[in-house]
């Protein structure tokens, strides 16, 4: 059976120094909230719609209370308050919160406990909305149970949301267990989500619920003709990172792309926004049974892959802790990371297979995402496939459970019908083929692969060491993750943030909080 | 999402619908740089596609230079008016084959097959006759209703023609699978001429096969019918039951 | 057998001279069969392609079937009447351009770059600005004549042109690496015509770089300079101190 | 580093019977010639030309002999005599031979030991020019050495000579360090050997010696360009297997595909002639420190690649014992296996290791010849890719010797100038990334690769026991090889084969035999 060397002392040190540099951050987020996790616990609680303009409710509502400098109370208290006030149903609060001629300023009776009792059978509806699409997904895979890992992950991205419904399908039909639909190029840097069905987007198709619920239609019937479960996902990431967390959980999606350091790095999205929106969006992806997919494989696009391996697992530890303080479980963390070394790199496959390898054994029980490469990969298609086989030989040999699949077209535009095929059709082969290969082979003492497991590990607890010290904030100042540096204030989105007031009310985020 | 056969003229797939979207690669007696680019834009346009994106050029060999190009097909193709005969190849079963031979004809059907001329790749016609078969189907020896006789390899048509007469074959099994310049067309065209020089061409069946052929092609040379690859021998078996015992009205449970 | 760009009209190159042998791919929306196959041939043949083999004819999903098909092209580029603008990329040595930006301009040469719109693919530009560079060749900040400021991802047109005129910039470098449904021309073309609306246009030189550039389409674009995959920063260094600086008679040893 | 297990004592065993085996057939050698053995002595010596009617002089002059039924005293003494009476020269009495008004019937006097002397000078010439082209090549590659193995062996195959050289240029420049211009598809069953530069041909170029020449010319153009010596090879078999391997020690060539099974198999040739033919193509091979490649690999493109694997190692076995009898060392013997396993099979990639694996570690000192999927190729160029690579790195990891290279358009046709430019850059990919994976694992004992290699083992050594019992004419006459049978006097060219008189003449084949 395959493995690294792995000093279990050493990467429980890493576990506690992780805990720590998350810990601090935790203390920053409870005590704050953000325009985008407002906005999510009014969706949650049922408001709906948006105006003749396409501005949704949620905006409308959240965005007053936030100019009128009360937002810091939480929505919730306003929308408990209109609710006692005498609107008919959460749908009516809203609409009074977002267009009343007169904003609440919450002075006086009732108070906050009141506000959440007036709350409370909404809080359980909310909630049950999200339990029974996990209940349903639930019945739905052990009646058609998914194939075996490693899953097969492919994008869909034509812009038109019926396009990819029909190559949704597709890929289905061909192999695929797990099919993304790529979003819109600019859609993380809204800072509201879109609404309805869509049909234009430069680079992927936008994430809204009703396009959820378009691709969910078409898979559930790809699932009755194929007799095997297939997960769809989508990116709850960028400035309405909660919302789409929650949009999901109702929609039954089963994965999501969610990580506030890919935004921070690659969207130059604020940090505090999104430390505190991915925390709120991973307690509803943890109600909702969704595994999470987390950027770190990212880093290598932006970092040398050889030099920085180690910034990818110190993250992953950083990653994981942000995660179990939201309720996730590990088996829904699904920690990424990438073959991205320079294939022409001597010896380049045995480093990736000492990656993959270790991030395995550190991550057993995590459903660990394993990306293709695509830094490397130029216009020629046909050396482009046979690196993403050897990419898929790794994913077997090293058991990795989620992969998404190298498209030989990568350098050059979104993926086609037919290269989504013959990814599909490689991979079977390769899995296929070397099925058992992770089980048949042991690896020397000390070799290339060995050594390599052990400096990375070793860098990567003097790398959370570090950031420890100086604190997530300053490290991402300093560059240490991808090569890219951003301040703690900087960026897009800074402005939607809010220190909670002392009576801060959101019952449901509390109800998630298990509190 | 369920398509049929489009009544449309058809572009091709890429992404969307109607993008015309295709690949194609090729080499030019150029050595890379912006003029070889240009001019692997300008080969791609006189096929007609449009707004090429030249993916890759490499240097293939000393002044070759290798081109992937992406680019949109302007071309649709009416499918709907495409008529092509096809081998009628709903299988029958091997009891229902027996049956018929049997019943219809009363004695065995005779073939004799080889791979022709210099070529000798046996392995396609020993699928459709040897025992052993193709992918689980077994070949026409298996069946008691057939005598086979294969001739092998590197069988000349005159060797070929000769035994066949000799044997009475009810059915002459050719297979050719070198096609360099279209070799395979010229051997099967000249066994039918053979037999037409003499005399009985329209006392057998003939039947032509190989990776590189299909129904329309053994057509087109003189032959009865065309097997392309992935041919059963069972395919083949219902196709000679069929024209020589003719259809049965009611086929036995 | 040391081809140099020869005179003659060039064909695509298989296997011999003059096979114009080119291999392209697809996926229609039919599925597999004789008629999905004699489809693929047609569509192939109103490329021009003759003698077309289908390879392979595959379901790719349910009702598409995909394709490989051979043929020969009988299209012919005349390479040696292509006359293509190339950037001048005989790389200048560092000091040689130290040299002459101290020499012939006395002070540094200011540049400003970004990624523009919503692309936030910095990987490109940051290769030629930033100090680390790109393939062992030191981006501009590694010079002491350049005095660099990269805006990094996501950068407004007008935000990059407002930075620029107040930094007096000399050169102005764009990066589009996002190209669905050339989005990178449209964002390129808009750059210039705000400068040129903003009337200044010419007091600075314009840039365009990624990965589906090169100088043609730049100046189509209405830009300075191109510069596609493989631009190494010096490179561009080169480029902007022989435009700014203009060439030296005698350089130094 | 990666092992199989291989019991010594049973490999011992199988070279044993392999002895006996090929000790049974080198009987029947010793005592027989044929047309074309003696027409490839007739050349040696130095008799070149063809009449009018394009018939080499050494065709007319053997089979006028044969026709006489005198030429089992062999040629040479004839030639000898010709000397004797007066010829001016090898030429001169080489041509008395096929076109004097009267045939010498060989009585009286001189006598073969006259004869054999007047050779003397003649035969001392022959092996000084066979001995003069390996010192130039043992020269050059000492200039020039090789690149590292495994050697990246491609195949040119235009039909026409000039393009060929020009592809063979192409292939050098794109990294290729062996080419072989492969024959056209009717010249094995052609009785003669063509003559001069030829620029027609179905599926591959006829081999002459002039062919030869121009093709040695081309390569050693590259080499000097590259630097890198690169390696020239051709078919040495057939009907003119023994006239080919001069040519080829004369020409310069450093590689041959010589094998009589292969003729026997796949191309129906008379098992008794291509045994003689061999045996004799092989004296001069060993002479002239060419390589021969065999082609038990072509095996299980008949027969199946999983159920007949051991048929290739029997055979090898037996191949290796032939080859020891004709003065080959182990360094010359590239023995001839393949990736043929259906890759749709599960774990095929495992079976596929151990059997490389095991063939590497009981031909240890052999320049094994590892061959490349064709059978389950399609058109399927990507996928075919694919699978070609997954031959590669199976080829770096058990360190192979010669590797040819799969080409992604095997199953359409000849490769084009691209195809084999796209198979070497994979190929280098694959072998640099994967260059120390063969030192960097070991096979779990008793797992599937290793289960596989004992069976594989067993069943050959079984083999070789049947065929020692029935002998090989038998064995190869029920189909124990390819799934193949033959008959000992079936086939193409049995009517060259004759029985050597008592007193038989042939001083070369004595010299090269040593004695
Ligand atoms: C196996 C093989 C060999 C074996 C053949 C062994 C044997 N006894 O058959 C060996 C190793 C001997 C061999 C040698 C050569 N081969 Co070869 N070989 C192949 C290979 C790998 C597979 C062919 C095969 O067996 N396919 C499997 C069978 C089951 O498929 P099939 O033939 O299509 O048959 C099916 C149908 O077509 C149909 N069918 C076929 N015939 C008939 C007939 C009838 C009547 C019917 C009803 C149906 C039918 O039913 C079958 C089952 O479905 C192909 C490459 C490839 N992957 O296709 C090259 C290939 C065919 N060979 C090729 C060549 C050039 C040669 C050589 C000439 C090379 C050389 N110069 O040395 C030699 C010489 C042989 C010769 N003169 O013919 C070329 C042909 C190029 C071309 N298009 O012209 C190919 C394509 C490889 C290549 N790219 O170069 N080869
Ligand atoms: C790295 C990468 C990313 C990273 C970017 C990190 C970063 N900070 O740059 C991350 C992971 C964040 C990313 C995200 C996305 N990406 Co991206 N990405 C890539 C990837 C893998 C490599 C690009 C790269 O870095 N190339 C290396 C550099 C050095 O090359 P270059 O840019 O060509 O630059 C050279 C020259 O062109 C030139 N040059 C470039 N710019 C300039 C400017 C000047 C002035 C000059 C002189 C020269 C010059 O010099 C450079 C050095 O030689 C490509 C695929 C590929 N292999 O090409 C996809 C790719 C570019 N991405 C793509 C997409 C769609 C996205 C997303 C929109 C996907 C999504 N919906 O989530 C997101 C969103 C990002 C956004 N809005 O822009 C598509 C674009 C499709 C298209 N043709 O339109 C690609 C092609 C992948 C694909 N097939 O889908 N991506
Ligand atoms: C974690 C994560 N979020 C989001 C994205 C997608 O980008 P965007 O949010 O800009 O659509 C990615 C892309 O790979 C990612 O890895
Ligand atoms: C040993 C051997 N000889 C010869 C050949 C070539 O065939 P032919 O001799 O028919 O040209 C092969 C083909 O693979 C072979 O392996």
């Amino acid at each position: 059976m395959a493995s690294v060397p792995m000093d279990v002392r050493k990467v429980a040190r890493c576990r506690e120094i992780a805990a720590e540099i998350a810990d601090d951050v935790q203390r920053y987020i409870d005590s704050h909230t953000t325009v985008g996790v407002e906005r999510t616990i009014l969706r949650a609680y049922g408001a709906e719609g948006v105006d003749d303009a396409g501005v949704p409710l949620a905006n409308t509502a959240v965005d007053r209370y936030r100019e009128a400098g009360l937002l810091g109370r939480g929505i919730s208290f306003f929308l408990g308050r209109a609710l006692l006030a005498g609107a008919a149903n959460i749908q009516d609060a809203a609409e009074r919160l977002a267009y009343a001629p007169d904003i609440d300023r919450g002075d006086g009776e009732p108070g906050h406990h009141a506000a959440r009792e007036a709350l409370r059978p909404h809080t359980e509806a909310a909630l049950g909305r999200i339990d029974r699409a996990r209940q349903e997904r639930d019945a739905l895979r052990l009646r058609v149970p998914a194939a075996d890992t490693p899953h097969k992950y492919v994008i869909v991205a034509t812009g038109n949301i019926y396009d990819d419904a029909l190559q949704a399908k597709a890929a289905a039909q061909a192999g695929a267990d797990i099919v993304a639909v790529i979003r819109a190029t600019a859609q993380s840097l809204l800072d509201y989500v879109p609404h309805g069905a869509t049909t234009e987007g430069y680079g992927g198709t936008f994430a809204t619920q009703e396009n959820f619920r378009i691709i969910r239609r078409a898979l559930d019937e790809a699932v009755a003709e194929q007799g095997r479960y297939i997960q769809q996902t989508n990116y709850s990431s960028g400035l309405c990172m909660a919302e789409i967390a929650w949009m999901a959980a109702v929609e039954r999606l089963d994965m999501l792309l969610n990580d506030a350091m890919y935004g921070i790095l690659f969207r130059d999205i604020n940090m505090c926004r999104t430390f505190i929106d991915q925390y709120v969006s991973r307690r509803f992806i943890a109600r909702a049974g969704i595994v999470i997919n987390t950027g770190e494989d990212n880093y290598l696009t932006t970092a040398d892959a050889v030099e920085k391996a180690h910034t990818v697992l110190a993250s992953q530890f950083i990653n994981e802790a942000f995660a179990l303080r939201a309720g996730l479980r590990e088996e829904q963390m699904g920690l990424g990371h990438a073959y991205e070394i320079d294939p022409w790199l001597p010896d380049s496959f045995l480093l990736e297979i000492a990656q993959a390898q270790l991030i395995r054994q550190i991550f057993d029980r995590h459903p660990i995402k394993w990306m293709p490469p695509t830094k490397h990969k130029t216009g020629d298609i046909f050396f482009a496939h046979v690196h993403d086989a050897m990419f898929d030989l790794v994913g077997i040999a090293t058991k990795q459970s989620i992969e998404l699949l190298g498209m030989f077209s990568e350098a050059i535009q979104n993926p086609l019908l037919m290269d989504r095929y013959l990814a599909l059709k490689a991979t079977r082969y390769v899995h296929g083929a070397c099925r058992h290969l992770g089980d048949e082979i042991e690896f020397k003492k000390d070799g290339i692969v060995a050594r390599r497991a052990v400096q990375v590990l070793d860098e990567a607890a003097s790398l959370l060491e570090e950031v420890r010290r100086e604190s997530i904030w300053e490290a991402i100042g300093r560059g240490a993750f991808a090569d890219v540096k951003r301040t703690r204030t900087g960026g897009k989105g800074y402005a939607g943030v809010l220190e909670r007031a002392p009576e801060y009310t959101n019952p449901l985020l509390t109800a998630l909080e298990g509190r | 999402m369920h398509p049929t056969t489009p009544n449309k003229p058809l572009r091709a797939y890429g992404d969307r619908e109607g993008d015309g979207m295709v690949q194609l690669s090729f080499a030019l007696q150029l050595p890379p740089g912006a003029r070889a680019r240009e001019a692997a834009k300008r080969f791609a346009e006189m096929h007609g596609l449009g707004d090429p994106i030249v993916a890759t050029m490499e240097a293939c060999a000393e002044g070759f230079s290798f081109f992937v190009v992406y680019g949109h097909s302007p071309h649709a193709v009416d499918a709907a008016n495409i008529d092509v005969p096809e081998v009628r190849t709903a299988a029958l079963g091997r009891e229902d084959i027996e049956h018929r031979i049997k019943a219809r004809l009363g004695r065995k059907i005779v073939v004799v097959g080889g791979c022709t001329g210099s070529d000798a790749h046996t392995v396609g016609i020993d699928a459709i006759l040897n025992y052993k078969g193709y992918a689980g189907d077994k070949g026409l020896e298996s069946y008691k209703g057939f005598e086979v006789y294969n001739l092998g390899a590197q069988v000349e048509n005159e060797q070929l023609a000769a035994r066949a007469r000799a044997l009475r074959a009810d059915a002459i099994l050719v297979s050719q699978v070198i096609t360099q310049r279209n070799c395979h067309k010229e051997n099967g065209r000249a066994l039918v001429e053979l037999l037409e020089r003499e005399g009985w061409r329209r006392d057998t069946i003939l039947l032509f096969g190989g990776p590189r052929v299909d129904h329309q092609l053994a057509l087109e040379l003189g032959f009865d019918a065309g097997f392309g690859p992935g041919t059963k021998p069972s395919d083949v078996a219902s196709f000679l039951v069929e024209r020589i015992c003719g259809p049965l009205a009611t086929s036995p449970a």
